[in-house]
């Protein structure tokens, strides 16, 4: 592909071809719909570079799987849903805390339980940042269309690898099934980052695979190339070893919710179109986004002032971002396919300063611009 | 020529945290050894564990290694070793850890026959936790959540893993470490997937709670309670109850059907359709 | 062209999802117009409805489903009776011969285009398989030049197996002489 | 193991007294003291190794007696 | 004698969703005849599944009925049957379900030996979610996640619950409904954990795509790869590759190893201080 | 035990006396420090009683067949701490959509993942509310002593006996593993519930089993006794099969969700001291909350206006009556074992009405009374 | 099986038209209509039950010629 | 009584938390008296330092982990590096002969009592696994008749192997005649 013709692309394999592009180097997984398209564009893909795609016993596994790949200096991914999403919270919790770069795709359908398997749904924001137990830094990134499935991949992979950092990727069930027309980006358009690793003449005896270092990310050296370090889920110093000293816990903590705090310039990404004398703002994300985009348009055709903002990194949220339009927006609308997740965020961004409205569908349905003008016109 | 197997431990972190009497640690012993006669390159192995004091060995191992969650061990190792097949993979599990919450990455990784070597320490007890029963408790043994007997039947992980798809199936005891060192020396050696069970002994949670006394005496009921491989087989069958045999049970040598082998194979395909 | 949605509905296994698809690739040759193409299926994995939407236009697609139809198919009874109140004003409603069409709400009576595919297919073509590629057929009449002929020919050629491409070809040319 | 072999307390600072050792030897060459292993007639010695393959802790290490 | 196989059916959930041609539909059938033929009381009996198209068959039969998550039937089961050893409590479960996702819970349900009846739907692919290789799915073979082949071992189901400690073991196949009746009366029967895998056919996502045919082909394929148990026992080794035993091919008869029956003698005894 | 006399209990053991008193019939998990005392005691104590114990393979399996349990008729609970809790997760959400009564115990460690797996920490607190893919209401309880532990056992049992609902009791190291000196309540002090189950003369051919009924909670027939209806992890209807409509969807959430959020004012328990005149407010929650009140005490000692508000139920959140807290405090300090979780909750219920202050440690340290003593007096 | 039992389309709607019945009659009893199964020629059923068992969708039932 | 504070400090193995509950046990049966008892111990499961703390109060006990200890044992040196500087002015700090305590901060090395524990365990008791009801006659004679030392008779009999009773006694005993 990517000989600059335009093709007609479904979202999943968009994530497919993102990967690759990236330099995707290894598929674990476990397949259930809406994501099942990911593991079989990967098992066609991968070997015909060299890479690996392996489907596993269950998600637990596949997650696993992905950081060992992860562990031996391949570039990483693993897509599943919400069932699977589940399953996997346990070692993405591992990990998050060995910093293990490693690509999460999770294709929402309707929860909770096996709820509705082919259905669209924004259902797993909040677990994307809670599923697994105790504090924890995360990314997670949201497409609206399917180029920007194949965009926020390649952003996804640079993240992992960037931030040593497993990186969630969140697609509903409409982007990830519904083909679009795209022109993809040719190879050396697409700028692909590589984690960091030690320099070729580092001392190997005297190594700190958990060094403090300048930017807070370690580099990580790739296993079987003479390092021999030791990496737990138990916190540790900087030499990879718990020692059980709380002081250590502390640190390995703040650096690891440094390295992304300190980066939320680069991290967090949106489009907007909000303009100066706009006093309602659509808040949103991922295929909602569209029928938000749709009806601001409308509205504005309609003498509405209305803008929109369509998030496309959902964590770390775009706190002091939304805090600014709150102060200067009388109401700042939400529409979500779950129960109202991310609205909190903007509720608890917003304090109060504007008023946060929500517009809700759970049932597998979609949000249409309708749905969103009404509530720019006041009308419910 | 005495073996340095300073070369293969981390010196700094001993002595260890185990109790004493412990067997993992003679398992450890057994291990080092038992590497030290292949020519494994250290630089190139990676050794993975999950939870469980067992799970603390590869702590004091020197080369890459990685602690991981409970019971996942394989499945890590089944990532690092396809993504790398040159790495000699080794996976360090409990009895709990293995058996338990990780059965089902052991009888996957056993009918992928990805070559890993996976040494099992089952020493019948969820030692770290405090000794609850494990699924490798005999049945009617005391554990703090079997306080009346334990009801559950033990698995015979040698038989389960063969019929699983192992290439390479033994089982030793810490009572006989050079044949342990011989078996795990095998195991590595052997391209596939490798599973040595050993007995071992938690005298803390298992052999003072089951009035079998300490370190010593439980090595004694090893090696009352288990015979060589070779004679098992001509056992009568109700004298088999209860008694383990030693030795490599079952193995099959054919590297081509080695997981990475295969995959390679496919990557092979299309590097020729490129030429 | 401006917005154009094109939804057709029949039961699993009638190749709807299919026809969309080659709908959809043979958007993407026409210069400037730009193609989505999305699908529903119930929780039942097979059996039961199924649904799959174009919507076709020249500026950018927001909302990528189908909101009123411009062109609906309704190639079964259930479908019909589920998505047969839905149709643009000026919208066409195509449905197979055999389905009842007397329970129609009046404002979009007059819109139906009733034909038999499926005998077609069944009979003409001889695979009732093929039903789908003659509803290509009317369709390719009904939106005329948005989507060349010859496009969706070609993206027909490319999405069938090799030994079915006659067949194929002959579906989709009794399908454009069925609304001719 | 060669003949003229000895054992010897490798790391005696790390001996638990788990009395394995002493359990393994056949010739009872070593016994538990106050606070760890002890040597207590090595001419018994035969240098089987026994005790250094059994050892959890690394402590005992059987060498040349030239050494 | 007609059976009266509406007595067990949710006739008004019929006709079924599985696709023409599915043999989850036979099985289904077989299963009602067997119940039927068993003096088991419908108003006490529970079937469990997970997820998969042979997931959805206890919604078609009358009876209490559970469906779970993907792969964890049996540990429903488990909790469902020792909570009241009363029921009979009956697992249907896919070879995707049963034995990747599922495979610890199978192995451990057969270790305890508790009185479930498991059904395993062998069509040798995921169903549900479109044809992914399962653990069954034969070395070689075209999946959507195997585009060139698998090269995954496929597991040899019998012999592992039966080495994982089930005490009643069967296979049957779809080409010959009356001998899965036969064996899965017997598995209802059987006090203790009984597994019976039925080989079983999946067109659309297996047959088809591996060109052995539609639904009449792949009945025909199981004839061809499937001998009795007895005559397999006498078949040389090499003629065994890719040849499916089909009957009874382990059981072992001893109530009271059943594990809620040894959980009841634990609660006895504290009854009996009692008095 | 109970005959009014003193005794030594560890809260673990607590949570046993207090499901034992609940009713309690059977537990089914798998054992995790600092968590496998609760798992002992039931071992002990349920056969005893003509209960059942069984310790799983592991933690999913523990969570299934509890529910598996409670199906059959028998109150039900399973206990984990953090790495257990994200593995119990999937069927967690089962529990949710079927209505199992289940009581889930969380003792939390410090995480994530492995962490510091004997050192106390409330990092669980959103993942017990969002750990599980797709919208699901959740009740979780929390106490800060031995004797809570107790009394919110009790509770967790009633609840979810009543509400059919997975309930959460979420201890922390310290409250699970500290001894205290408690008098429990003699057993006809205990208010236990049952669930509703269908009348004797039910039909039972045309029973439907997930009826909207007035309470919204529909009766609950064990397995066995000739109902013989279906259940399923899928929306489904009132007949509990799926339909594939999203209407039923829609409906089914919605009961669901209503069912908890009409009884708030049964659900949500707190303790408070707050005087007419407070204007600092404390608000914590387990065994935080006794640094809180102790410091308060002290703070009121020295003639500060402080008061303080002990939330032992955490889910549903007590969204009202923190903002009527906010309307009248200047101040709200919420110390918190983690880097902040419940306080989001306490800044999006206080929109900008009061300054909202976390106190956090997430090292495996305690929050001192001294620390939110500072912190009352404003000294940093 | 009794002697003198034929088939009959018990629930013809449910028929899938999959073949299997057609293929399992040792007597070619059966045949695939247009959209579901047809009986071909009774006279040929020997009441084997082959078909009833087989058939995945509960369409085929043996009865006795008389009920 | 007010708040009272007692830390028990030694290495895993030692029966720090055993003393502590033993003492906490005791303490039940004083009219009036409120107690808590907590421990820590590393991630290591065994092995290391360990650590269990008593409050006693006669009101309700808030925070219920020692902030200064009253009375505070350190049985090992590790405990003793580790614990020894936080003590209540008026604190009693209990060491092992064996410690070396010149490093102690001046502001407790009045405070501190040091006695042969282990040498009276091992050498007098016949058995080292006494050490912490040794330390247990010790603090008795400390609290005085906070608890009354034939609480923690009783206790210790309640907690210790029957066999074992006696033994255990005269190692209160012992333990109490250290601080006499
Ligand atoms: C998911 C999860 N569940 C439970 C635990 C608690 N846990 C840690 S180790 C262990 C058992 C260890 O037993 P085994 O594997 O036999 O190792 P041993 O300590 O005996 O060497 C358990 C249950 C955990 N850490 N993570
Ligand atoms: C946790 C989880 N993972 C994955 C899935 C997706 N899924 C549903 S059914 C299935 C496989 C079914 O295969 P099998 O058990 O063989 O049943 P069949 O459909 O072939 O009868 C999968 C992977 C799921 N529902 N839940
Ligand atoms: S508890 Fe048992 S297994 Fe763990 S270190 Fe001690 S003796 Fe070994
Ligand atoms: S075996 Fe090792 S640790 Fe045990 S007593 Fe002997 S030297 Fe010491
Ligand atoms: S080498 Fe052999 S003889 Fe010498 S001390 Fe060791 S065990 Fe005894
Ligand atoms: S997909 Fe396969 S298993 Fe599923 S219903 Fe169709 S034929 Fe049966
Ligand atoms: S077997 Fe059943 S479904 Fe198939 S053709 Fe015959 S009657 Fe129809
Ligand atoms: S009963 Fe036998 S003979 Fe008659 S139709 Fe059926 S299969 Fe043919
Ligand atoms: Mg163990
Ligand atoms: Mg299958």
């Amino acid at each position: 592909m990517s000989k600059k013709e335009a093709v007609l692309l479904q979202g999943d394999l968009a994530v497919v071809e993102g990967g690759m592009a990236a330099g995707a180097e290894f598929f674990a997984g476990y397949p259930i719909t809406p994501a099942s398209e990911i593991a079989e564009g990967f098992a066609r893909e991968l070997p015909k570079v060299g890479g690996k795609f392996i489907q596993m016993e269950d998600e637990l596994a596949g997650m696993a799987c992905a950081i060992g790949g992860s562990l031996s200096g391949k570039k990483s991914i693993t897509a599943t849903s919400g069932p699977g999403f589940s399953l996997k919270q346990e070692n993405l919790g591992l990990g998050i805390m060995i910093e293990a770069p490693v690509v999460v795709v999770d294709v929402q359908r309707v929860g909770p339980s096996t709820g509705l398997p082919t259905s669209p749904s924004q259902g797993d924001v909040m677990q994307a940042k809670w599923g697994t137990h105790g504090d924890h830094p995360i990314i997670a990134l949201s497409p609206s269309s399917v180029k920007e499935a194949f965009d926020l991949t390649v952003k996804a992979f640079n993240f992992a690898e960037k931030y040593r950092q497993p990186v969630i990727l969140l697609l509903d069930e409409i982007v990830g099934h519904m083909r679009e027309k795209v022109i993809l980006p040719d190879a050396d358009e697409i700028e692909v980052w590589d984690r960091k690793r030690p320099p070729a003449d580092a001392d190997k005896e005297n190594f700190n695979p958990y060094e403090w270092t300048d930017d807070l990310v370690p580099p990580m050296p790739d296993y079987g190339t003479g390092f021999r370090y030791h990496t737990t889920g138990l916190f540790h110093d900087k030499t990879g070893f718990p020692r059980g000293t709380t002081e250590d816990a502390k640190k390995l903590m703040d650096r690891m919710t440094a390295k992304i705090e300190n980066n939320l310039d680069e991290i967090i990404l949106y489009d907007e179109d909000i303009r100066e004398d706009d006093n309602i703002v659509v808040l949103s994300y991922g295929s909602t986004a569209r029928s938000a985009v749709s009806a601001v348009n409308e509205a504005r055709e309609n003498g509405l002032n209305a803008g929109w903002i369509k998030l496309k990194t959902i964590w770390p949220f775009a706190e002091e971002k939304v805090s600014k339009l709150a102060e200067k927006a009388n109401k700042i609308i939400v529409p979500e396919l779950n129960q109202g997740q991310l609205i909190r965020e903007v509720e608890r961004a917003a304090k109060g300063q504007a008023e946060v409205v929500g517009i809700n569908r759970y049932d597998g349905t979609l949000i249409k611009p309708e749905h969103v003008l009404a509530e720019i016109e006041g009308v419910k | 020529m005495a073996v340095d197997i300073y070369k293969y431990l981390r010196e700094d972190k001993l002595p260890h945290i185990w109790c004493p009497g412990c067997g993992h640690g003679t398992i450890l012993n057994s291990l080092v050894r038992a590497i030290d006669q292949t020519d494994i390159d250290p630089d190139k192995t990676v050794v993975v564990s999950g939870i469980g004091c067992s799970g603390r060995a590869p702590g004091y191992l020197k080369f890459d290694t990685l602690h991981t969650t409970h019971g996942r061990a394989i499945a890590f190792a089944t990532g690092i070793k396809l993504a790398n097949p040159e790495l000699n993979v080794i996976v360090l599990t409990g009895d709990g850890d293995g058996s338990a919450i990780g059965g089902n990455h052991l009888i996957h990784g056993c009918r992928r026959n990805i070559d890993l070597t996976v040494i099992l320490f089952n020493n019948q007890i969820y030692g770290m936790t405090g000794g609850q029963y494990s699924p490798m408790t005999p049945t009617g043994a005391v554990a703090t959540t079997s306080p009346y007997g334990n009801i559950d039947q033990d698995f015979d992980l040698v038989d389960l893993t063969r019929s699983a798809g192992a290439t390479f199936v033994a089982r030793g005891a810490t009572y006989n470490p050079r044949q342990m060192t011989k078996l795990y020396k095998e195991g590595l050696e052997h391209k596939g997937f490798s599973f040595i069970e050993t007995l071992d002994q938690c005298p803390v949670n298992y052999g003072r709670k089951n009035n079998i006394g300490g370190p010593t005496e439980m090595l004694d009921w090893q090696k009352e309670h288990t015979v060589p491989a070779s004679k098992w087989e001509k056992m009568p069958e109700e004298e088999k109850e209860g008694i383990f045999p030693l030795g490599v049970i079952h193995r099959k040598d054919d590297p081509e059907s080695e997981y990475t082998a295969r995959y390679q194979q496919i990557i092979d395909s299309f590097a020729k359709e490129d030429e | 062209m401006s917005r154009y949605e094109i939804r057709l509905s029949g039961a699993g296994g009638q190749g709807m999802i299919l026809a969309g698809i080659i709908l959809a690739e043979a958007a993407l040759k026409v210069d400037g117009l730009n193609v989505t193409q999305t699908q529903s299926y119930g929780p039942e994995s097979r059996g039961g409805a199924s649904r799959a939407e174009v919507v076709l236009n020249n500026g950018i697609i927001d909302y990528p489903k189908v909101i009123t139809p411009d062109c609906l198919l309704c190639l079964t009874q259930a479908a019909f009776d589920k998505y047969g109140s839905e149709l643009k004003e000026d919208g066409v409603m195509i449905v197979d011969q055999r389905i009842d069409i007397s329970e129609a709400a009046e404002e979009v009576k007059d819109n139906i285009l009733s034909l038999p595919i499926m005998k077609t297919a069944t009979e003409d073509v001889g695979l009732t398989l093929t039903a789908n590629i003659v509803v290509l057929g009317v369709i390719s009449e009904i939106i005329g030049n948005t989507i060349p002929s010859k496009n969706i020919k070609e993206a027909i050629k490319n999405r069938v197996p090799e030994k079915t491409v006659e067949m194929n070809m002959k579906a989709f040319e009794l399908g454009q002489k069925l609304k001719q | 193991m060669a003949k003229g072999d000895k054992v010897t307390l490798a790391n005696s600072g790390w001996c638990k007294r788990c009395g394995i050792c002493v359990h393994v030897c056949p010739t009872d060459v070593l016994k538990l003291g106050q606070d760890r292993v002890e040597i207590d007639d090595i001419d018994k010695c035969i240098g089987c190794e026994n005790c250094e393959l059994s050892c959890p802790d690394f402590v005992l290490k059987v060498v040349k007696v030239n050494e």
